[in-house]
């Protein structure tokens, strides 16, 4: 069995360039990270405020730095699978943002043609979101053949999934993960512990403390990491990749963070504890990430609020191009069935 | 008579029974703390304790599970699981385990639970959260699948279950959760197995479940208009099924169709269609027809959904072709 | 022709798509090593390495789920599922990830994968190895799903559903492994969704699924003493379903008996059933018979378990029945 | 997290009786390991040599001082939950071998009348064998409902689940694993390592080397026993159980063992490495048992060769029995799928 979870320290900037983060990468992090937020609150938005969208939709402001984290570690043609908490996943994959609002309004311009839905708009193979699952755990044990295959690629890649804290309790993940183990899979099975599964706190789960270690069980390597530090997430996920890329199998990354707001969008999160939500907020990854890289001189304010605003910008062009976008034609969707041909 | 929704028709269910029977424990996701995630069991953590009302974690065969390891042991657990689309993760455990018990023992052994799900078609939920396909349950003998359609029936039928003395999937409708209805005070028990004449008429015989009896009855009012009479009969279980009133008003009318919001290849008016013919082969004026959901996965794009689903115009449609 | 078993005829097919195509691999419990627990992958392992035919733990869902992966990258892997009984636990991954894919991915996603796997009713297994749920992935678009009858069906159907681009459930009978029949030399494909007439005649159709297509076949010879030639249709997919096969013979016949080895209520039948009624109403002149398992589950004791099982016997009684 | 695994060692007959093993319990533990291993062999000839018995059977000789040591420190009153191997289970909880035979023949004396089959042999509630699953790992969280009945019942009692190494590798066990720790149920988790799982080789099943570690990833106390010797069985089984009775909580039990034949009755289990099963053989737990009784002089010879005599006409008698009993009519079914009234 492996010995215990390896703790990744959050990464002093004095250290990012050994990390390989240049100043492109901070700047797309911060892009990216800003990226999420502004789409996550225009989609809180056209739920609350204006009715323009409906149906559930899981939002993951405050979790920002993994996704990026994650997938700036990774290559762009490394597949990852998502889940219902997916949005930035989508984003962080590089998919147009304008493509994801039209999935949420459920138009044929969305990455899923407007036939999946929030909880599926990290399905776009062109851009390697290849699958996400709404399902609570089921996308692990797809990781596991996704792994297989690129490790008969023999190309280097690797895979990662995402799921949350919730997803660890699911005989999918345990399924998952030992065969993960079994076959040294490259694959990387990254869980956003947000500390809640819908309102259940994941102290109310599991009677162990650290999720992180229920990967020792397995004999898969164990990481965790602080999920609010976007270059810890970064370096971790690097690290688990370049082992994975060698052959050496999987990991287990677990990423504590905190869920800012509801399960969904119209979830007011009644149960949480007074002052927890303070404490969890002054986490943020955002504030965290402009005031370590202002402070080190790494980027400057002018170019972060420069970026902030062409995002802006963007989203807000998301909306109206999804909003002028057309839906599919019913007749058409018969032939999404099954296959017709090329 | 007084008006309740269709989720405080089932919570003052369970807190009868729990009341009523001490043995009646709760389990699921997000139940307790929360009150469930459609509010049914709202106020019952706090009324009944946390040994009676239990949050899990996203543990869907060990929520049946265990439910039917404390229904072995003379408890009348009720389990809730939160989409019927998870039922795929936990049919082992209702299909190959319970449902089996009684007989496999030669009769010992008891599974009293009641297993209550909800499908989200209509919800915007998309394809892995809007499944409906009750015909899993109805192809298993020993279980009993309840589909309650109104208010007053959610709260009869859920009592009924509470009280059976075999494993029942209680199958709610996630789109009538706010429908308000009549339910008559006090004890209002509703028994598994008999169907309910939802309207009368005599031109054709409407066989409609859950959400589709609605429709079924919003046809009827559009084709009274066009002098056709439908009756409207909500069976409200599957198993037992009370074919006999179906059969009853088949042969008074001598036309069928069956409304349902599965997939119509391989759903459950197959069922009732074959049945009905075995059994009234004579009484048929005309092919028995099927308002269902058509065969693909459920659109996630609101428009293309409610163009998916059964609706009372496609049953005007079936019901003038049938009478033309 | 030459002769194989059943089995031996699977294997063939495994072996010439495994020699085909690179793609195919195979994973699945005591595959390897073992070579299956009814001997279809026998020498596999030897042959292709463990690289392609990988042994797993037992875990149904991770089995599914990585073919699913594999399928999506662009493999072709066959997972073998040991027992139908099984499905119950990997279903999730089948029907609400496999099936949908395609759909919710707007057409992107594909998902060419098989699942093998076979039902023991017959060889004594009791009610949790014994069971046969067809309609249950009958109900879900998306898939496809196969029942071989013949030796020569399951290598021609198999191959087929290798190559497929659409996740496949093929179900093998496990008591017809050992039988022998006569398999074409060299390439031989059977298209899905394409019926077979396993035997031509006027009086009545049998419609008749995977071993109950022998029962038929037998029951097909005692009519014939009586001056009653049934025509057997064997459907060999239900998913693409071959209706038109079926109602063409109806037409014939008008007379319909649908023999299955599923529990009737809400099988298999019921969907032949409903479907020939609705499209050939007026050609029928009797109502349509289901030959099928009794509502119970499968009781183990070896003679209680031969009269439960759907026989020639009773599918000649039931054609006296409609023919008298 | 719980620390480590803790090893039970084998129990010198010297301290037989500081552990409850009177020489009454002793007697019993013998003459009920002889019942297993000789109705095991009578039922391997009634499959191989007569031909009377057809279906699945999973003989578990070999295996005897599991069933025999962990019941042996239950209260007769506390349910188990055994699996498709489970004639031993039947049998040390005293139910007749004459019933359990008729219920291989498929006959209404049988426990199940004949519905039930070999895999569920041990449905007797009578006898507090609550229920037998044939579906791998399916007992698991079965046992955490039995065992929330057992905790609300505040009567002491325990509930035992058995099931094998290839379980642990279930979806199933995961979830009831979990539970159970986080519920605190009195219900001990016995695991018989028999090495193999049909003809998988336990360490061809995961990539760890201890199936008790697993236990710890869910917080519940975990502890490996040599499963060949009845008395350290017993002992781990009654240490688990008083902690269980005193609420404590759930126990994860490893009994380690050797399956002596193929994995059924028909299996000829060529699939293992030549010395493996020599090696395997040497450490019957019958054999040991005899000669370590015997050579501390807490059993006679005489005394262990007559209840092996007794049993084996008692035995003999179950097949008669069996033999020339009826079959259920099939009328009669029906009225075992749904309740019909008292
Ligand atoms: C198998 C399954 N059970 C339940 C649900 C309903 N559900 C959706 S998300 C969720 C909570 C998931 O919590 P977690 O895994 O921590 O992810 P998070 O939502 O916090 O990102 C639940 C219970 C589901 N989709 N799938
Ligand atoms: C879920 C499930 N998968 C597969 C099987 C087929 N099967 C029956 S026993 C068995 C091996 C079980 O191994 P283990 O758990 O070690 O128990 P043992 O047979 O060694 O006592 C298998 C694969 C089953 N019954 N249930
Ligand atoms: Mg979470
Ligand atoms: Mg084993």
């Amino acid at each position: 069995m492996v010995a215990s979870v390896s703790v990744v320290e959050d990464v002093p900037p004095a250290d990012y360039s050994k990390h390989g983060l240049t100043r492109e990468k901070l700047l797309w992090m911060w892009r990216k990270m800003v990226e999420i937020r502004l789409f996550e609150e225009k989609v809180e938005e056209l739920f609350l405020v204006k009715g323009l969208l409906i149906g559930p939709a899981h939002l993951c402001y405050g979790q920002e730095a993994i996704a990026v984290g994650a997938v700036a570690a990774l290559r762009s043609d490394d597949p990852i699978i998502s889940n219902h908490r997916g949005h930035g996943h989508a984003l962080a994959k590089d998919i147009p943002p304008r493509l994801v609002m039209a999935e949420l309004f459920g138009k044929a311009a969305g990455t899923c043609k407007g036939l999946g839905g929030s909880m599926h708009v990290a399905i776009y193979p062109e851009k390697g979101a290849l699958y996400s699952s709404a399902i609570v755990g089921s996308g692990i044990p797809i990781a596991v053949g996704v792994g297989l295959a690129l490790q008969r690629e023999k190309a280097g890649r690797v895979a990662a999934v995402f799921f949350g804290d919730g997803a660890v309790n699911t005989g999918a993940f345990h399924e998952g993960m030992n065969l993960a183990a079994l076959w040294r899979v490259p694959v990387l099975f990254i869980c956003e512990n947000n500390m809640y599964a819908m309102s259940t706190k994941v102290e109310r789960t599991m009677a162990v403390e650290s999720i992180a270690a229920r990967g020792l069980a397995y004999g898969v390597n164990c990481m965790a990491v602080n999920g609010n530090d976007v270059a810890a997430v970064y370096a971790a996920t690097a690290q688990a990749a370049e082992r994975a890329r060698r052959g050496e199998g999987p990991t287990f990354l677990e990423c504590k963070t905190y869920r800012r707001k509801g399960h969904g969008v119209y979830d007011k999160a009644e149960y949480r504890p007074p002052g927890e939500v303070e404490e969890g907020l002054k986490k943020d990854p955002l504030t965290r990430f402009r005031r370590v890289v202002l402070e080190a001189g790494l980027l400057t304010a002018a170019e972060m609020d420069s970026l902030e605003n062409e995002v802006k910008r963007e989203v807000e062009d998301s909306v109206k191009f999804a909003q002028s976008s057309n839906v599919l034609s019913f007749s058409e969707l018969e032939k999404y069935v099954y296959f017709v041909g090329e | 008579m007084r008006e309740l929704t269709y989720s405080e028709a089932l919570r003052e269910a369970l807190r009868e029974e729990m009341l009523r029977d001490s043995r009646v424990i709760l389990m699921g996701e997000d139940i307790g703390v929360y009150g469930g995630a459609y509010k049914v069991t709202q106020g019952l953590l706090e009324e009944f304790g946390p040994e009676r009302v239990r949050d899990t974690p996203i543990s869907e065969s060990a929520i049946v599970g265990s439910a039917i390891g404390a229904a072995l042991m003379g408890l009348r657990p009720v389990a809730e699981i939160m989409y019927m689309d998870f039922m795929t993760i936990c049919s082992d455990q209702l299909v190959t385990q319970a449902a089996k018990m009684r007989f496999m023992s030669g009769g010992k052994l008891s599974v009293p639970m009641v297993v209550r799900t909800q499908y989200s078609l209509g919800r915007v939920h998309g394809s892995q959260h809007s499944q409906f396909f009750p015909v899993w349950f109805l192809n298993v003998p020993g279980l009993k699948v309840v589909l309650p359609s109104t208010p007053s029936d959610a709260k009869g039928l859920l009592k009924a279950a509470i009280r059976d003395e075999d494993p029942v999937l209680f199958v709610e409708t996630g789109l009538l959760y706010r429908m308000k209805g009549p339910v008559p005070e006090g004890e209002h028990f509703v028994p598994l197995g008999k169907a309910e004449v939802k309207r009368r008429g005599n031109s054709l015989t409407v066989v409609a479940f859950s959400r589709a009896v609605h429709e079924a009855l919003a046809a009827a009012q559009k084709l009274e208009e066009e002098g056709i009479e439908a009756e409207v009969i909500d069976p409200r279980s599957l198993r037992p099924l009370d074919l006999a009133a179906i059969l009853d008003s088949v042969r008074r009318t001598g036309v069928l169709i069956i409304a349902e919001d599965d997939v119509k290849t391989g759903g459950i008016g197959a069922e009732i269609a074959a049945s009905v013919m075995e059994e009234a082969f004579d009484y048929l004026d005309a092919p028995i027809l099927r308002v269902a959901s058509p065969d693909m996965p459920v659109p996630f794009s609101p428009s293309l959904e409610r163009e998916y689903m059964p609706n009372s115009d496609k049953i005007v449609q079936a019901a003038r072709k049938l009478l033309k």
